[in-house]
This record gives structure tokens, C-alpha cells and sequence, in this order.
């Protein structure tokens, strides 16, 4: 089938056909064979080649589907942008490199920020010139806000920042660090946050990296020792900034990387397109066991596309989301930390004698594997999703 | 039907208050009161005296009908009566002078046919011809018998077909639509069974004491309702997006969303049972008629094959 | 192979494998095929078939082997105990009907009854002339013993009980009641408690059998209405018996029904024959995910038995059994309710046509589907086991 | 060696010494250390200069080499020691002079045999002979190829067989011998890693204070910690039981505790990771490692076929 290259942006409101259409052309023509992960000619891609790809995505009109566009966005629904996921998740293409940005750090400014922070920033992350970081844990804190420590002193008009964070994503490539200090202190607990965006190159700023277990050194602890920045760089109001934060994140918890559905049926084809390719691993296809725990796992994928479809409904119907963000979480991590559990059982059937896909897929799913780990962890581990459905959803009481 | 405003959650209130007031008669009447209701012929065409709804409307219906836990083949005589068309047998139907159930298992063919619920009460039975088509059959001319191993009250019916007499037939087509609603309105049922008894039991847990605190105090319980509350969740907004075709028009899949719908609503019916402690071991608290319910038409569906078919399916597909 | 029915009961001290061959011979012989789970000649067998069986076999000295020959016992050890549980086990016999004077009336009556008490209670447990029901249990206290409010009140040489049990097993068919009271009042929480032989046909004890989920009526709500006994019929001093009962309860969690793990075997080859004797079910055993579960049981199977033996040699070697019998209790019950529910999937495939053992698997599957959702319930939940693992075997701090 | 008093238990202690000082040497300085010790040899004819002890006693130093995460072939080189009888090669193995891996996939016969640990610093390698027996190979005349997606550090090894050079060769009882004594020995080691896992994250748990309390004060981390803990003795202890022959002296088969024993360490070490939180995710904290090597000898067995093949045996012998 022969894909164009650069087809016209259409109107989004020719219909979610037609935008689908586009997208899954576009990105078929588009992504680079070596940035395929199902693909057996992949490498792991730059960081320039990922920048590359997702600043192309933007100007293909596949990006910045729901941001304003005075600020650069397309200013459409999300329902445009679930359907750009749909064909983001069905194509093995490399996760964003600049997640904390378009996810985090966008949303808040679009909050909070002034007119001028707007201007300045938003722009330039969906155009892939700046990425960003997110400096909200510290060692001591975990999920416990009420114990944050990193200090912002007023002097004049600029502010001295004192404290460490930790699992700061992409620290090392960011341009801006989004973070939250406290202007009190610890016996505030929870009042006197304040947000800024530090230039990551301001001095006093060092990033120590982490290497986590799937090799990866994508998170760092950063150190802030008496960093200076000016009082412009302050998004919001103490307490402001947080509380746009807290709501962001549970927008973004049901909103965030909505392909993760679509992504996850594009993982188990790469599978089975690999057993496929071997017929010593073919004969696992014909098992009994692998075909239903397959079953399974594509009955639990259009349950995770239903949540996600009815959210966006929910959410373009004018509904809070509230905290239904965490069944999704929930439901995908466990969904998909057990298939990665069931993939890296099949790829451990691969052999020096297999076909050069199934290598591949060796390759990917024993990182997949790995990676997991982190799934039921990152972004609010099991039992604080549990908590809050229990809580917040099913209104549980803890004590009559 | 054309009032473009009505919307299948509103069907909901109607249906249970309908529902409940069938569950105080006996089978006939209950007919009358659930075809009164307008719930039997919601999918069937006007000139049967139907409603001539989609199969979303039938969809709530049949969820209430699991949650209040109905032992009435309502999913089945709406079904049969959409398929019979503008029929006088679709009119008998929908009017509730005539309830009809449906066979999962087995074929004319093979003159054996099975899983069929409230088969000793019904009047007609839907089967599998054998050759891709449906056959409705008049259950008096099948000999029909019963294992209550699962559910003494509610038996599973096989039929024995030697010499069944065939009412009406479906085309390839038309049978295979049906199944396709059948897997929706199969899903929505356990679901809702599967909702009902989540409420349930959560209210029990949070008026339960013991040592001096609610159990859903307690974060083993309060955890697990929550994982329970998320599979169901997960369970509903799957079936109703099989409802929809997607952004190309194509119909979904049925059958994953059965099977995960299946799986889970079984999930959270043993839980709840265990939830309530010694009490849910109890005939007296019926959410174990729930999991009798769920377990037959897992049983029905080859108890695992289904998911199975859906990995093969799938296997295929790539 | 001919079976003896009547081989002489071998000396202990000629061995384990000769007091097992002779168990197994025994039981096998001599247990009618009506009677035997997996046969297609079975029907329930009715209580006194029941107390013929088990008086059979304690004159055939597979019953009371610890307890002291004075009382009617074998005065041998566990290790002979679990050897004829083992055949116990093996072999598709009915449960015990006299379970609660064999596993707790018993035990507890050795440790605090009187010389008169022993004499008059022990034998006639193991000869199966009296059954015994358990009253521990209440409406309003669950395992929560502070709350308990049944009541006994000395009046001269007789005391006065009022109150109420519930979950009370074979109170319908017993004679006695091991019956838990307070003296004092509500007030007094974990104080007062008091125990009594009560018997059954007492005016004022009312029985009101509760149907279970599994359609039998093994279980009762008592009321007790100004129920008169004899001191005599007091078990120890106050909280001497409770006492005695919790030392019981937590040693008979670790050697009660030992046999399950081996009756549990039992159930995995009757299920495995009734598939092999009809050609469509057999089918089922050629499915991988059959297969792969099966072999996941027999591993599970083989690790309890593990469990089991170790805690005989733990307490042959004059350890104390602590809580560890909440290991064994709960891995065979989460165990046993998943092969179940495995079970069940498998028996679901059987229909009119099918062969005359898998429709008795059917049967006996389908009520052992519904029995095992009382498995994680009854003798501590599951999550009463696990705060036991957490509080008593691993020492976890609830707070520092 | 005649000392009856001797428990393997009391072995445990010494071993733990010994591989904590191996752990700090290189690959060769290792193997003097172990083998010193009495480890490698534990199992050797003492002509070979072993201890001549049952496997009953390898069990317990092995078990420790899985708590302590020793990157070294220590299982495999006591059980070629043990197999290899009274020669020359068994005394250059119990001396620590050579080291053996074993490769347990493939065979001579395919010309290909996988899954060896540290084949790249071992001088042996045992392999099916693919009739039945083994045979002992020269590592210096194969070509190794090594696959780190599992495991960068101690990676995946496969071996190509085209000039192997035999130094020994098993006939097949032996071979099959040693099979059943790998199988506790592998089980062994992966229940030892369980085994340090959870006492790391039981002690992490209980002394991580979070919101004024220490995370072993949540009924969700405590029930998840009792959970881990029952599945590592239950493995444990089938593993003690398949040691003993029963009652009438028959040897038990192994492999039913190695599926257990695989299963219950892999759900062990993910959730020992999954409790640590953040901390759990990094390369620092080194419960991952134990999860790669359990992952490893999972492979090693099919992942999920030895689960089967047990199923399969079981339902053979009705």
C-alpha cells in the first residue's frame, strides 16, 4: 500500500474517520524503520532522533491536540486527541521524550502561569525546543507531601532554593526543572508550597543519575544548593501551583497517554507476529494455554479501551473526572504488568537458532519485562489507586 | 419508536421497578408484568408490538434484571423476539403469551442442545441448527432433563431433540447477529449481577463491626473492594463500548468482552461471598444465586474455551 | 489384588510402611463402594452409615491414635497419626462426623476435664457413641471473643445459661455442646470465660439448622433459654478452658485433617479419571493450559504435604507449634478453593452423554466448588491468617 | 567421611562465610575460597578430596548462595563433582582448580546447548548427550554466545557445539540422577533467594516510616509480606519432603517442587521489588539481580513447560 508522505492536515471536523485516517498514514509513512521497536532493523533512538520525530508529529498536526492555539496547540477536543492515540499507540514508536512537558508542566502553565510564562514556554515544548523535568519527590517524602523540605527564600525580587529531589525523570536533558519547594516550613505540612520553572543550567543545580533495573538511567536525583532564580520564574501564587498540580495530575492519570490501550493490543501483535516468524515458536500458539491466557489479555485490552473512550465521553459531556483516573491506572498496570509476566515467558523460547524477529522480541519484551516493575510503582503505586477508588469512588468509611 | 431523546440508562429505573414486581409472582405472571413493562419486546419490530430499540436499550434492562438477581429468561425472549422479526410468533413474545429461552450448547444436528435456562418453564427454545443457522423450537416436543448439581433451584437443562418440532428458522445471518447481542446482553447481565453484589457488599462492610471499627476500616477489605469495584468498572465500560462500531463504521468483537466480563464478575461474586464471612456461605444471603447465574453461562460457553477462541481468533488475525 | 478385610493392627514399632500398608489395605477393603466419593455406585452415605464407618475403624485401630490408652486411645504418636492420615487421605471417604469431639471436645477435655470428666467423655467420643458440637461462636462477635455474650450464673451446685450461638456444626445430631460462656459481664472483655459440657437434650436448648451455600444443613443457630447444668458439667475454672481451647485450636489448625493434602491428590486423580473415561472430556487433558495447571496443583500439592510433615517433625522433636499451622491452613485453603474453581471448569464440559464417572465428577466438583468458598471463611479467614503470618512469625511492627 | 552427627543445617552458617568472602574476589580467587571451604567438594568421593555428604547437605550451602545472590556456579559445580565420581577431573573441581557450568537446554546431538551459568569463566560445561547421558565438554572448544537482554551483568550463554571436545561422559542413570539433584538444588536456591528477598523488604518495610508510621502498620503491606512468606515455606518445605524417600523407600520426583519453587520465588522477588516502591525500580537496591537469576532458570526449564510436563506425567500415572 502506498502511504504519502505528507498528506494534508485535515479538518477536524470532517470527522474522527477521517483525522484517524490521516494519523495512521501519516505515522506509517512518517516513523523511521530503526525507530520501530517491532521492527528488525530497531536501535535504540537518539535523543535528537526522538525530538526529531515528535517535533514532526507537531507539525503534521499531531500533537497538541487540546492546547490553545495562541499558544501553539490545535486547540481541538479530545476527542481528536484520542483518536491521534489510537494510531500513536498502534505503531511501536518511542515514548515521548518529553512526557513531563506536554503532560505536566503545559497544563499547569496553561493554569497558572501569566501571559507572558505562556508566551514563553508553551510554544517551545510542543515544538520539542525545551524539555522539561518534574522536581516534586525528595527522599525523605515519598508520597508524603506534608514532609517536603526543599525551601524557596525570598531576596528581593529573586528567590534562593535550597533541597534535594529525587526520581526526577530526564533530568540530565531538561532545559526546566517544574519545581515545588516550600516557602515555611516542615510544620506547614501542606501549605506554603510553591512552584516555579527553573532553568536547569541556573548554577547550583546538580544531577546525580539513577540507573534503574531495565539499564535505563532516565531518572536522577537533583540537588539544589543555594540556586537563585528570579522572582518571573514562580508559576502562581504560594500553594497556587500545587493545587493546579494536584489537579492536573488526576486529569492527567485519566487523560496521560491514552494510546497505552491501543499500545499494548500493538505489543501483543508484535508477539505473535514474532512466534509467527519461528516455527519452534509457532508451536506455542497452538498451546492451549498461551491461546487463552492471549484471550484473556485481548478481553482485559477492550475493557482498558472502554475505560478510556468512556473518560473521554465523560469528560467532552462536561463531567469532573474526578478520580476515575485511577481505575484506568490501576486496571492497565496490573493488566499489562501481568502480560509482560506472560511475554517474557514466550520470549524465553528464543534460541541463537530463532528468526531475527523473535530476537527482537526478545530484546523487547525482557526490557518490557523489567520496565513492569515500575508500572504498579510510578505515578501512584497500587495501594494509593486502591485507596483512593476505595475512598474517593466507593466513599468507603474508614470509622463510623 | 422515533423519540430521538430516549436514552437507554432511563430504561433502567422502569426495568427494575418492573423486575421487581415480577420477582413477587409466579413465571407467567411475571411474563405479563415484564412484557407489560415493555420489556420483553424492547428490541422486537412495532408490527410484533415491540419497541424496535437497538440492543443498547436492552442492555440496561438485562443489567438490573442481573443485579436484582431475575430467575426469568428475560435476555432470552428479548433476543428470540427481535430475531423472529415482525412475525405473530415475535408478537407472542413481546405480548408475554409466550417465553421462549435459548440453548448455548450443542445443535439440531446433533439432536442434543444444552445450557438452556428456565427450559422446564418456557414454551420455546431457540437452538443451533448445526449448519451456521437457528432453529426455534416448541419445547413440548423435546424431552428435557435437568442437572441441578450447580443449582438445584434453577437447574441446567439439556434437551434431548429426537423428535423436536421446529417453529421457525433463523438464517446464518440473522443467528449470527443474535449471538453477537447475546454476548452484549450476556456481559451486561453478569455485570450488573456483579455490580449488585458489590454494593452490597460494601454497604455490609461499612455497617459491620467488629472490634469497635467498620470493616471497611480495614485495608485488606477496603482494598479488595476496591480491586473488585475496578474489574467491574473495567468490565462495564467494555461492554458498552462494544455497543458502538468505531470511527470506520465496523462492528467489535463480542466475544472479549464476554470473556473478561465473565471471569470478572466471577471474581467479585466469590469475593463478596467471602467478604460477608460466614454469613456468605449462608442460603440465606442470595448473592451465591448471582455466582450460580455466572458460573452456568461461563459453563455454557465451554467454561474457558470461549477465551480460548478468543485468543485463536485473535492468533489468527496477525 | 485381594484385599484382607481383617489383618491383625500391626505393632507400631514395626514401622512406618507397615503401618501405612496396613491402614491402606485396610480402609480399601473394608470401605463400603457407596460410600467411596469417586464411585459411580455412590450415594450420600447417612449419618449412622457415617458413625458405622468411623466406629469401624477405631476398632480397627485407625482412630484415636495419640490418645492415651486410659481414655480408649492407641497412645501412639503423630507420626502414626499422619501415616493413617495419609491412607485417610487417599482414599475418597466421608468426612468425619464427629470432626469437633475428635479434634477440639477431645483435646481440650485431656487437658482440663477431670479424671471422672475423661472417663466418661473420651471413649465414648472415639467408639462414636456421643457426637459433640462446638458453641463458641455468636451473632454479634465473630472471632471477636471480647464481645461475647452468652451467660452462665451459679445458683448453688447448678449454674443458669442464657444466650445465643450461631455457625454451631452438627448441633441437630449431637449430644453434647463444648460450650463457651461468660460469668461476668461484657465489660470484663477476655475475662470470665467459662466452659461447660453441656448436653444437648437440656430443656431449654433450641437448634435452628442454617442451609449453607452448598445445600446442606451442617450448621445451627443454638439458643440457650434458661439452660440448667450441674457443676459437674463445667470444663476447667474460668478461662482454664478457653485458655486450653486457643492452645487447642492453634495446634489442631497445624494436625487436624491432616489428610487434606493427600485427599486433596485424591481429588486431582478422580478428576483426572473421570476426563480419561469419556472421550470428549479426555480431550480437556490434552489442552496445555490443563496440563499446565494440573502440574502447577501437583506442585502445590507436594509442597503442602511439605508443610504437613514438617510440622509433624517440628512437634516430634518437642517444638512448640506456635501459629505456624496458619501457614498450612491458609496455602491449602487458597490452594484448594483455585483447583475448585479448576475443577469446576473442567466438570462444566460434562453433559447427558457423558460417561457415568464424570457425571458423578460433576456432581462431586460442583458441590466441592461451592463447599470451597467456605474454605477461606471457616477455622480464621484468610485475613485473620495472614495478620497472624504478619503479627506471630515474621514479628512485623505495627508501629515503632 | 563417618561423622553421623553431622546436620545439614549446621552447614548453612559456614557457607554463608565462605561465599560472602567469595563475593568479594574475582572468578578464580572465588572458586579457592569456596572450595576451600569444603563447597565445592561437599558432595565429591572423598578419594576425589570431597566430603562425600548427600545432597541433603549441598541443599543448605546452595540455598545461602541464592540468599546471598553469589554470581558463581556453585550448584552446577558441586553436582558434576558428585557425578564425576572418584576421577581426576572430580578432584580438580573439588580443589577449586576448575570450575563447571551446566547447559541445561539443548544437547550434543543438536549441536547446541543453552543456558549455562558463567560459561564464559568456567573451563567445563555438562551438556545432554541427547541419548540419555551427558557429557562433559571443554568450554575452550565451543563457542560461546552470550544473550544480555535478561541479565547485561551475568548474561544468558548458548553454546555452540560443532568441536565440542568430551572430557567425560555420564551414562544415562547418572545423568538422570543428577537431573533429580539439580532440581532440588535449583529450587533450593531460587526458594534461598525468596528467602533473603523478603527478609530485605520485611525489614525495609518496618522500619520505612511513612506518615508517622512504618509501612509494616498497613494491613495491605503486612497481609502482601504474610502472603510471600507462606509461599516461600511452603516451597521450602516441599523441597525438605522431596529429599526423603516415603514410607516404602521410593525416591520422589522433583520436579513438581521446582515448578512450585520457581513460581513462588519469581512472585516473592517481583513483589519484593514492587513493596520497596521507587528504591525498588533502581539498579542500587539488588533484589533485581535475584529476580534475573530465578528468571534465568525459568527459561532455562521452558518457562511454563516443566509446569506441563509435571500435568502430564500426573494425568499419565491415573
Amino acid at each position: 500500500m502506498h502511504m504519502e508522505k505528507n498528506p494534508a492536515i485535515p479538518d477536524a471536523a470532517a470527522g474522527p474517520a477521517v483525522y484517524r485516517q490521516y494519523a495512521r498514514q501519516w505515522l506509517r509513512a512518517n516513523l523511521p524503520e530503526h525507530m520501530r521497536a517491532d521492527s528488525v532493523g530497531y536501535r535504540t533512538p537518539t535523543l535528537d532522533e526522538c525530538r526529531d520525530w515528535e517535533a514532526s508529529m507537531y507539525a503534521a498536526g499531531l500533537a497538541g491536540m487540546t492546547w490553545p492555539k495562541s499558544y501553539g496547540g490545535l486547540g481541538l477536543t479530545l476527542r481528536e486527541h484520542l483518536v491521534v492515540n489510537k494510531e500513536v499507540g498502534a505503531l511501536a514508536m518511542p515514548e515521548s521524550v518529553s512526557s513531563i512537558g506536554k503532560e505536566l508542566a503545559g497544563p499547569i502553565i496553561q493554569t497558572v502561569g501569566t501571559e507572558e510564562q505562556k508566551q514563553l514556554f508553551l510554544p517551545r515544548i510542543l515544538s520539542m525546543r525545551d524539555y522539561w523535568c518534574q522536581g516534586f519527590s525528595e527522599p525523605d517524602a515519598g508520597s508524603d507531601l506534608a514532609r517536603l523540605r526543599t525551601k524557596a527564600v525570598p531576596e528581593g525580587d529573586t528567590w534562593r532554593i535550597n533541597g534535594q529531589k529525587i526520581w526526577t525523570s530526564g533530568a540530565a536533558k531538561a532545559h526546566y526543572c517544574l519545581l515545588l519547594t516550600r516557602t515555611g516550613t516542615v510544620a506547614d505540612k501542606h501549605r506554603g508550597l510553591l512552584m516555579f520553572a527553573v532553568p536547569m543550567d541556573t548554577p547550583g543545580i546538580r544531577v546525580v543519575p539513577i540507573k534503574s533495573i531495565d539499564g535505563k538511567e532516565s531518572f536522577a536525583e537533583v540537588f539544589f544548593d543555594n540556586v537563585e532564580v528570579p522572582d518571573s520564574a514562580r508559576l502562581g501564587a504560594p500553594d497556587e501551583g500545587w493545587n493546579a498540580a494536584i489537579r492536573v495530575l488526576s486529569i492527567e492519570r485519566a487523560t496521560n497517554r491514552m494510546y497505552r490501550a491501543w499500545r499494548f493490543e500493538c505489543e501483543l501483535r508484535q508477539l505473535i507476529a514474532a512466534c509467527k516468524s519461528d516455527p519452534r515458536l509457532a508451536t506455542l500458539l497452538d498451546d492451549g494455554y498461551y491461546q487463552r491466557r492471549i484471550g484473556e489479555v485481548v478481553g482485559e485490552i477492550d475493557a482498558l479501551k472502554g475505560l478510556v473512550e468512556r473518560t473521554v465521553d465523560h469528560m467532552m459531556a462536561g463531567n469532573k473526572i474526578g478520580a476515575r483516573g485511577s481505575l484506568t491506572k490501576l486496571f492497565w498496570s496490573e493488566c499489562h504488568q501481568a502480560f509482560a509476566g506472560l511475554a517474557l515467558s514466550i520470549v524465553s523460547h528464543v534460541n541463537p537458532r530463532s528468526s531475527a524477529l523473535a530476537q527482537r522480541a526478545r530484546k523487547a519484551f525482557t526490557t518490557s519485562y523489567l520496565y513492569a516493575r515500575a508500572e504498579t510503582i510510578y505515578a501512584g503505586t497500587t495501594e494509593v489507586q486502591l485507596d483512593i477508588i476505595a475512598q474517593r469512588i466507593m466513599d468507603l468509611p474508614k470509622d463510623l | 419508536m422515533s423519540d430521538n431523546d430516549l436514552k437507554p440508562e432511563e430504561f433502567a429505573q422502569a426495568a427494575a421497578e418492573a423486575i421487581t414486581d415480577a420477582q413477587t409472582r409466579d413465571f407467567r405472571e411475571a411474563a405479563q408484568v415484564l412484557a407489560n413493562a415493555g420489556l420483553c419486546g424492547v428490541c422486537a419490530p412495532e408490527e410484533a408490538g415491540g419497541l424496535a430499540l437497538g440492543i443498547e436499550f436492552a442492555l440496561p434492562i438485562v443489567a438490573e434484571a442481573g443485579k436484582l438477581r431475575l430467575q426469568w429468561p428475560l435476555l432470552e425472549t428479548i433476543l428470540i423476539a427481535k430475531a423472529l422479526g415482525g412475525s405473530a410468533l415475535a408478537a407472542e413474545l413481546a405480548s408475554g403469551a409466550r417465553v421462549a429461552t435459548w440453548a448455548l450448547q450443542g445443535s439440531l444436528q446433533e439432536r442434543l442442545a444444552g445450557q438452556a435456562r428456565h427450559a422446564r418453564d418456557s414454551d420455546w427454545v431457540l437452538v443451533a441448527d448445526g449448519q451456521g443457522g437457528g432453529a426455534l423450537l416448541d419445547l413440548g416436543s423435546v424431552e428435557i432433563q435437568e442437572d441441578g448439581a450447580l443449582d438445584p433451584e434453577h437447574p441446567q437443562s439439556w434437551l434431548v431433540l429426537d423428535s423436536a418440532k421446529v417453529l421457525a428458522e433463523l438464517d446464518a445471518a440473522t443467528f449470527a447477529a443474535l449471538q453477537r447481542d447475546s454476548h452484549i446482553l450476556i456481559a451486561g447481565f453478569v455485570n450488573g449481577a456483579a455490580e449488585g453484589a458489590l454494593a452490597t457488599t460494601a454497604a455490609y462492610m461499612s455497617t459491620r463491626v467488629q472490634f469497635g471499627r467498620p470493616l471497611s476500616a480495614k485495608q485488606a477489605v477496603r482494598h479488595l473492594l476496591a480491586r473488585m469495584r475496578m474489574l467491574q468498572e473495567a468490565s462495564n465500560a467494555g461492554i458498552q463500548r462494544v455497543l458502538r462500531t468505531d470511527e470506520y463504521d465496523h462492528v467489535r468483537s463480542t466475544r472479549p468482552i464476554l470473556v473478561n466480563a465473565l471471569a470478572s464478575a466471577a471474581f467479585v461474586l466469590e469475593k463478596s461471598i467471602h467478604l460477608h464471612g460466614g454469613m456468605g456461605f449462608t442460603w440465606e444471603l442470595p448473592l451465591h444465586y448471582a455466582l450460580r447465574e455466572v458460573r452456568k453461562f461461563d459453563a455454557a460457553f465451554g467454561s474457558g474455551s470461549l477465551a480460548r477462541q478468543v485468543g485463536q481468533d485473535f492468533i489468527h488475525s496477525i
